[in-house]
């Protein structure tokens, strides 16, 4: 309760949160609303917006219906988010955990090989992965996650090293739980909340670099993302501003609003700011 | 009497909503006069420092003010425009911060610092404001004044910080000098010297002087009157020798009675039968990781540390910050691991334990830790906070439980195991803690500045706790705290410790009364408001 | 259907013949661009289409090609054959001297197409196996003597066969870590000034060139812009006075071409003819099944992909021979759009919606909104299909392993059928490892019977016979799908006289080109 | 002296890590599919065995994979990046033309998004609550949001095509024969375009840096004691909180700088620019095995160089740092 009146006193915040579930909301109910698929060519090409009844945003170069394409696109868009989000955590959360939790020697390697990765500019690698695991869903997934780990490692680091000597950590060592206890039960749920507000951001930035991916070419040509849709029409961008707006559009408004729900998240989150509020 | 330098009147200071209470102060008139010192006295959440911040113009985001008037020199700072106060503050009105760690840039050298307060009312050229700051390093008594002005803070001690903030304020002579805790986070012996340097310097100056403060000894040593603060209205107020010898309000005799170091309790000490605790030639090294081009530093925490602790008794480790005795309360518990030397527990050495075979033995010895805040993971119910030792020891989930209930009794709060930490104050939360230490059932348990974050009030609660359960449960104590004065009313016997070794050790009323190493004198001349019947006893 | 583009490159052409009559004037620098960059300037060396396009103002060979593939003389200013069509003499020019001096003769003729091609040219080798012996005469006549009569041997002079390349700088050489292949040296009309990687190559003219007044021109820019868009742009601000084929997309076309004083031209790629086929896995699965491809061919829309992805320009194929090659049979039965017939077919063979997975070709994003029709298509009959995106390696590697079902792509023609369409059906030609021989895997006896014969049959008319029968049997087999002869535009300032002179376009040299300014 | 030592230090891990990298993109380049001579094979559109063949063995392809290491990691350590197969020119000499172009986008882009954004972000800072303040976020959040290329793209169509106020793309203008002035003005021309766009991502993010950690900083009690002095408002929010909120900027602009060469491909794609980020993809599509591995060794120092240089500059910043930690 405390922390959804934190939440909803910020008003960016509770914009934010009402555009995405209308996002969310977008692709669950794509499926109903548009039940042919988005590939499917009804239309003239380049019909622009508002010109004829069901066709609300126009077609793109080949008939495709631009709004179902959006929808669906969120349903896609947001799934590359997540779950490239969702793996880049299984993957620098343990490892940060580890590397700041025992420090030593295993933080020098664990560190040495997360700035390993941070040696190569990002966006490059994902290329480099994308072209050699060649473009799908999968591998669009394992390179984004594969390049936005270190972050994560690093934050979750650099917790727990701020945590791991906190007197109730030592007095769960104390008491004589393990390691593992002490990492999963004592530490891990504190350093949540800069972890749930980084997540959203990552989230974000996934969808983004998804779109880049798209642009440059390299996004999965089975399903129709937002990405996708920009790459497509990049090409005709001067004779059908819509085709690449509308979707950039929706990017913006979903990169928006997850960086404005990560910045309730982090006041609500965040008890110092919260009770220099009070 | 003169006129009053500042005159505060029937001030009513708004908290913001949502706060605990509506007012920081309420209703408070207070007058300093020149050439005097003011104590405000109070615990924390006392508003004490409020009334100065108004005074400054620097009230937190929130907090305005809802009625009365400040009055210095004929006008109200209450009604003043920022730009108005802003050429009040420096020049005439002074101010000294509690932190001397973080109250200064550090980014900036000492000297510009101090030139800044002539830049801001545009006194001086550049280079006077640099010899007139060295002239004011001088004055307050900073060693190597030439180098410290080119000094970054972090290259200063807290005390020598302390001073360039005392130069700082005094920079302009100020006809009022505000000092907020200037001396609460510094080492005793310290806090001595700035108490003399503070005093001496408003006697010189003529200034007036108001000096916020928590603690009735830095009260004795240096006012002229006293005004007590509680829950943001005015207790008392009077001259300093009136309050403090005939207090006259209930709470300010609680509040002196509180104090310790008043008595020193008989030894009840007397030859072990075989001690609990053996520690001999203990050593741990402090290194600074060197690397491949760069040496390493060394800090000796512990040199040859050797005592016994007997079964029943409460050892006092006393010592300055950096004299080592946390680090020998972190080894017994094992949380370090000593370089060298034994630690024998009831004749298992645990010094060298390692992995499951210590984790074993861990529970035998427990520990208080200092913060209450810190103490407690904010996302686990008080009740399983408690119940996780024995939990992980094998005791079933519901047992453990029950068990966390009956301390929870124990040490006064029943009733309240599936709370958060959040919900309870500094002292339940200390309570809660020592149940922790309790659950395990150990032999003896580390008390690491057990009391020292707490109002004196509390603090006196916690410390009767303690020995209750200490006699009740018969547990052996080993009791670290910088306080000369807490540790000569619990324990038994003390250690004094610096630079990581022993300086002296004896019976509480032997290192208390007659003390042997310089060291000891230093330390007990340096408490403020010590009474002269006590220490020439 | 014809769109209005289509109309407006008629009149293009027209525009093309008119100016002619005028007097061409000299000087100025003409500004192209170069998609993508070459890896470099050598013919022979490097057969990559960039590189002709460039190059094919530095090299030249004997001969030139009309827009009806009829040869026209250049290095050779004459030649006979003999009567049983197995010996070409060349007579050469006399006054041809190499960019460095050097003067042209014979001995450079017999090393280019003896020694250097044969060591390092593909699409040399291939001719080079009907011939015999290249002998020099004198100083200016060559004399190539073939096994035996090769019907496309006169059209192996243009840049990617048979150019002329210094003798006397190669010769005795490691041709590839020669130091000249960093300053080309030719005989054509413009030389190698300078190549300033990522932005421009810039050719000047070859002042001591032998065709009198020629060439117009001061010198070319080929600017090199890697993103489409930024090349529309280039054209549209007058960075760029000329588009080859293939540099902007075809999206860009229709505006460009409204643009005042723009004229384009779909002449000038008779030779190459691109062809746009879609390889289907003859080996297995349900590609492997003669009505599975019918089907196919019945389901896609390729009116549709014409008019919507290439502006309507190209024209969509009878059969496996398209209308600029020679021998092409014009009373196959069509296959026309028809999802019906291909729902049927599939019921008849019982297809299972077993998945087929379709590669399109890296090209670009005409290409791949192809792919995506083609998709939607073949989905709409019921056929599962899954596109799997590669890069040009990946595509490259996957067709080389015969690792596809269905695989867009397009070949040359070569203006004859045995250059460039029997290396597609021929059984012989099934090699694992090449993207470019008969990929598909079909095999058919009669068929390879049929096209060898053609290829050394003599004279043209007993060709055209066996050609047709074998054009009966492929539009039955269905071997691949055949989707569209393509339609290359250029699009050029109308006061850029003389682009396109020959069949091989803006590959050939822009001698004649004048600027009327 | 000290700093000798710190960049000594620095070096030799440098050089350990990029002696990783070498081995490890050298193994995940062989894994992508194709290989340079099938690309340049199919790119000629014909091809036979003896083609591949020869080719193979030019680039030394038919060694097996460990040989082929050996000789590029030996060739490395004595600053030979081997030979470009599709560009025929020495790596060393591709990337040396081509990074300049890079460093002066990336390197404009970045002063001009650390400029900017610190502006922004301590003006946002100082006026927190009021409207202007809050406008600036709301355009750093949209700038922050809004995906690079396609700012590129619109960018081109309305200040080249449109307007036609700035050169769309490349370096400088072909053919116009600067030198002198006129080249160095003709180039700033057509920086204008790519460097902002590419800047206003990272100006974003450090706007919103800024002033986050200028709140922070200005709850320090430092700045309690600036007020108490009488300074004003405007030197206590340059000279104290400013100052102090820096330092997290400067770490993560060092973090930044690295990443930008990513960022670049991008920008150099849609506004061909010769730099190595469009190289790197290009290399990337025709597995041009030495030219890649040159450029991911090239950025990975320059990645390395920025962070060295950002340790120098925060020590220079931070006067509590002496040395190691």
């Amino acid at each position: 309760m405390n922390f959804l009146a934190r939440f909803a006193q910020n008003r960016g915040a509770l914009i934010g949160l009402i555009i995405l579930m209308s996002i969310i909301l977008m692709a669950i109910l794509a499926p109903l609303i548009f039940p042919e698929s988005p590939w499917r060519m009804v239309q003239r090409p380049f019909l622009p917006p508002l010109e004829q009844e069901g066709f609300l945003l126009g077609t793109d170069t080949m008939g495709r219906n631009v709004a179902s394409g959006l929808m669906h696109g969120a349903w896609v868009s947001l799934l590359i988010g997540l779950v490239s989000t969702t793996v880049a955590l299984a993957i620098g959360v343990p490892l940060g955990a580890i590397a700041g939790y025992y420090g030593g020697l295993i933080d020098d390697a664990l560190m040495r090989f997360t700035e390993f990765f941070q040696t190569i500019p990002n966006f490059a690698l994902a290329i480099v992965l994308v072209a050699i695991m060649q473009p799908s869903v999968t591998s669009i997934v394992l390179a984004i996650a594969l390049v936005s780990w270190p972050p994560v490692a690093r934050l979750v680091r650099a917790e727990f090293m701020s945590l791991r000597h906190r007197e109730y950590v030592e007095a769960a060592r104390l008491v004589g739980q393990g390691d593992l206890t002490i990492i999963l039960r004592q530490i891990l749920p504190n350093t949540l909340s800069p972890i749930i507000v980084l997540a959203s951001l990552m989230v974000a930035t996934a969808i983004l670099l998804e779109s880049a991916l798209s642009f440059l070419g390299l996004g999965d040509p089975n399903v129709m993302s937002w990405g996708y849709m920009i790459g497509a029409a990049r090409t005709v961008i001067r004779q059908a501003w819509w085709l690449s707006f509308f979707p950039g559009v929706a990017i913006l408004l979903t990169v928006l609003s997850l960086n404005l729900v990560g910045e309730g998240l982090d006041d609500a989150l965040n008890p110092k700011l919260a009770r220099e509020r009070q | 009497m003169s006129d009053p330098v500042l005159s505060i009147r029937g001030l009513t200071l708004a908290l913001p909503k949502g706060a605990d209470r509506r007012y920081a102060v309420e209703d408070v008139s207070y007058d300093v006069h020149g050439s005097e010192i003011l104590c405000v006295v109070g615990e924390s959440g006392s508003g004490k420092s409020m009334a100065a911040n108004a005074v400054m113009g620097l009230l937190p985001k929130g907090v305005r003010a809802t009625a009365g008037e400040i009055l210095f020199d004929g006008q109200d700072l209450l009604r003043l425009d920022e730009k108005q106060h802003r050429k009040l503050r420096g020049l005439r009105i002074g101010m000294i911060f509690q932190e001397p760690m973080t109250a200064l840039n550090p980014l900036m050298r000492v000297g510009a610092q101090i030139g800044e307060v002539f830049e801001a009312h545009n006194r001086l050229t550049p280079a006077e404001r640099q010899s007139r700051a060295l002239e004011l390093l001088i004055e307050v008594g900073l060693p190597q004044p030439e180098k410290a002005i080119r000094a970054y803070p972090f290259e200063l001690s807290g005390g020598q910080r302390q001073r360039v903030m005392i130069a700082m304020a005094l920079a302009l002579e100020p006809e009022l000098l505000i000092a907020d805790e200037p001396t609460t986070a510094l080492d005793v012996t310290t806090q001595a010297q700035i108490l003399e340097l503070i005093a001496d310097l408003q006697r010189r100056h003529g200034m007036a002087m108001m000096f916020i403060t928590h603690d009735f000894g830095v009260v004795a040593e240096i006012a002229t009157r006293v005004c007590v603060m509680r829950e943001g209205r005015i207790v008392e107020l009077g001259a300093a020798r009136d309050v403090l010898e005939r207090p006259q309000h209930d709470y300010t005799r609680a509040l002196i009675e509180a104090i310790p170091g008043n008595h020193i309790p008989e030894s009840r000490y007397l030859d072990p039968p075989a001690p609990l605790l053996e520690v001999s030639h203990l050593h741990k090294v402090f290194r600074s990781r060197g690397g491949l081009f760069k040496s390493s530093r060394e800090v000796h925490a512990l040199d040859d540390v050797s005592f016994i602790l007997a079964p029943g008794e409460t050892l006092g480790v006393v010592g300055e910050s950096g004299s080592g005795k946390s680090t020998l309360g972190r080894c017994v518990v094992r949380l370090e691991r000593p370089d060298s030397g034994t630690l024998a527990l009831s004749g298992i050495d645990l010094s060298s334990l390692k992995g499951e075979a210590l984790r074993r033995e861990r529970r035998r010895v427990q520990m208080i830790f200092q913060d209450p805040y810190a103490s407690l993971n904010p996302r686990t119910r008080v009740g399983m906070a408690i119940a996780q030792g024995p939990i992980a020891n094998g005791v079933p989930r519901d047992k453990a439980l029950k068990q966390a209930d009956q301390l929870l009794e124990l040490v006064g709060l029943g009733g309240v195991a599936d709370r958060f930490p959040h919900e309870f104050s500094g002292g339940q939360r200390q309570r809660i803690g020592i149940a922790r230490a309790l659950a395990l059932d150990p032999e003896l348990i580390v008390a690491d500045e057990a009391v020292s974050a707490l109002d004196v009030s509390i603090q006196a609660q916690i410390l009767e706790l303690l020995e209750d359960l200490k006699h009740r449960l018969s547990l052996s104590l080993l009791f670290i705290t910088h306080d000369l004065r807490v540790a000569a009313q619990i324990c038994d016997r003390i250690l004094v410790m610096q630079h990581g070794r022993i300086v002296e050790q004896g019976s509480a009323r032997e290192v208390f009364l007659n003390p042997q190493a310089a060291y000891t004198r230093e330390l007990l001349a340096a408490i403020p408001g010590r009474e002269p019947s006590l220490a020439s006893a | 259907m014809k769109t209005p583009l289509a109309l407006a490159i008629t009149a293009a052409a027209m525009n093309v013949t008119s100016a002619l009559a005028q007097e061409p004037k000299s000087g100025g620098v003409i500004d192209t661009i170069i998609q993508p960059e070459p890896p470099g300037l050598v013919l022979g060396m490097i057969q990559n289409a960039p590189t002709r396009t460039v190059a094919g103002n530095i090299y030249e060979g004997l001969m030139r090609y009309t827009t009806d593939l009829e040869p026209m003389p250049q290095l050779a200013k004459e030649w006979e054959v003999s009567d049983d069509g197995r010996t070409w003499t060349f007579h050469l020019r006399e006054d041809v001297t190499w960019h460095d001096g050097e003067a042209f003769n014979a001995e450079d003729v017999v090393f280019s197409a003896d020694v250097f091609h044969r060591d390092l040219n593909p699409s040399a080798r291939a001719v080079l196996q009907h011939i015999e012996s290249i002998e020099a005469i004198d100083d200016y006549t060559v004399e190539f003597t073939l096994a035996e009569p090769f019907g496309p041997f006169p059209l192996s002079f243009e840049a990617g066969t048979f150019t002329m390349v210094p003798e006397h700088i190669y010769a005795g050489t490691d041709f590839r870590n020669n130091e000249a292949n960093n300053h080309p040296i030719g005989t054509g009309p413009f030389k190698f000034d300078e190549w300033d990687r990522g932005t421009v190559i810039k050719l000047v003219k070859n002042e001591d060139y032998y065709e009198e007044g020629l060439p117009y021109l001061d010198g070319i820019n080929w600017h090199i812009i890697p993103d489409g868009a930024s090349r529309a742009i280039a054209y549209e601000n007058g960075t760029v006075d000329v588009l080859p084929y293939g540099t902007v997309e075809n999206f860009d076309i229709p505006r460009l071409t409204e643009m005042d004083n723009t004229c384009v031209t779909e002449q000038g790629h008779e030779y190459f003819s691109p062809f746009a086929m879609l390889w289907m896995n003859n080996r297995e699965g349900p590609t492997a099944d003669k009505r599975f491809r019918q089907a196919v061919m019945y389901a896609m829309d390729r009116e549709f992909a014409r008019d919507v992805l290439w502006n309507g320009l190209g024209k969509v194929p009878l059969g496996a021979f398209g209308s600029n090659a020679k021998f092409q049979k014009e009373d196959l039965e069509p296959y026309d759009h028809d999802p019906e017939k291909a729902r049927e077919l599939l019921d008849e063979m019982g297809y299972d919606g077993e998945e087929v997975r379709l590669l399109p070709l890296p090209y670009g994003e005409t290409w791949t909104r192809w792919a995506e029709a083609v998709q939607q298509n073949l989905r709409e009959v019921g056929i599962e299909v899954t596109t799997e995106a590669t890069d040009v390696g990946g595509w490259n590697q996957r067709l080389g392993d015969w690792d596809f079902d269905l695989a867009f792509t397009y070949l040359y023609q070569y203006g004859d059928p045995a250059l460039g369409i029997s290396r597609t059906y021929l059984s012989t030609n099934i090699e694992k490892g090449s993207p470019w021989n008969n990929v598909e895997g079909y095999q058919n006896e009669k068929v390879d019977e049929l096209f060898n014969e053609a290829a050394t049959a003599y004279p043209e008319e007993e060709r055209e016979a066996l050609y047709h029968e074998v054009q009966e049997i492929l539009q039955e087999d269905v071997p691949v799908g055949w989707l569209l002869e393509l339609g290359f535009p250029t699009i050029y300032r109308c006061d850029v006289k003389n682009l396109v002179t020959s069949g091989v376009g803006v590959n050939d040299s822009f001698k004649d080109t004048w600027l009327d300014r | 002296m000290l700093y000798a030592r710190l960049i000594a230090s620095r070096l030799f891990k440098a050089v350990i890590v990029l002696f990783m990298i070498i081995i490890l993109n050298f193994f995940l380049i062989q894994l992508a599919p194709g290989d340079p001579a099938a690309i340049l094979a199919g790119e000629a559109g014909a091809t036979d065995e003896a083609f591949l063949r020869q080719l193979r063995e030019r680039f030394g392809l038919d060694q097996p994979l460990y040989v082929q290491l050996w000789r590029y990691v030996s060739g490395v350590a004595t600053l030979d990046f081997g030979y470009s197969y599709r560009q025929q020119m020495p790596v060393l000499d591709l990337i040396l033309a081509r990074l300049p172009a890079t460093l002066l986008l990336t390197g404009t882009a970045f002063v001009l998004s650390l400029v900017l954004g610190i502006v922004a972000g301590s003006l946002a800072a100082a006026r927190v609550k009021k409207p202007s303040g809050s406008l600036i976020m709301a355009l750093a959040l949209l700038f922050y949001a809004t995906p690079l290329f396609w700012v590129a793209l619109m960018s081109v169509v309305v200040f080249s095509v449109y307007l036609d106020w700035l050169p769309a793309y490349g370096l400088y203008t072909v053919g116009a024969g600067h030198t002198g002035l006129a080249l160095v003005l003709d180039v700033g021309k057509h920086l204008i375009l790519p460097a902002t766009t590419l800047a206003l991502f990272f100006m974003a993010i450090y706007t919103r840096m800024t002033r986050a950690s200028m709140l922070e900083a200005s709850q320090q009690d430092f700045v309690k004691t600036a007020r108490a002095k009488g300074l004003k408002n405007s030197v206590i929010q340059r000279r104290h909180i400013l100052r102090n909120a820096l330092l997290p900027i400067i770490t993560l602009a060092g973090l930044q700088a690295g990443q930008m060469v990513g960022g670049a491909i991008l920008t150099e794609t849609v506004f061909a620019w010769p730099g190595i980020g469009r190289l790197m993809f290009e290399a990337l599509q025709q597995r041009d095995y030495n030219l890649l591995l040159g450029i991911f060794f090239f950025s990975a120092a320059l990645v390395i160089v920025f962070n060295i240089i950002t340790d120098l500059v925060y020590r220079l910043a931070d006067p509590r740092i002496k040395e190691g930690s």
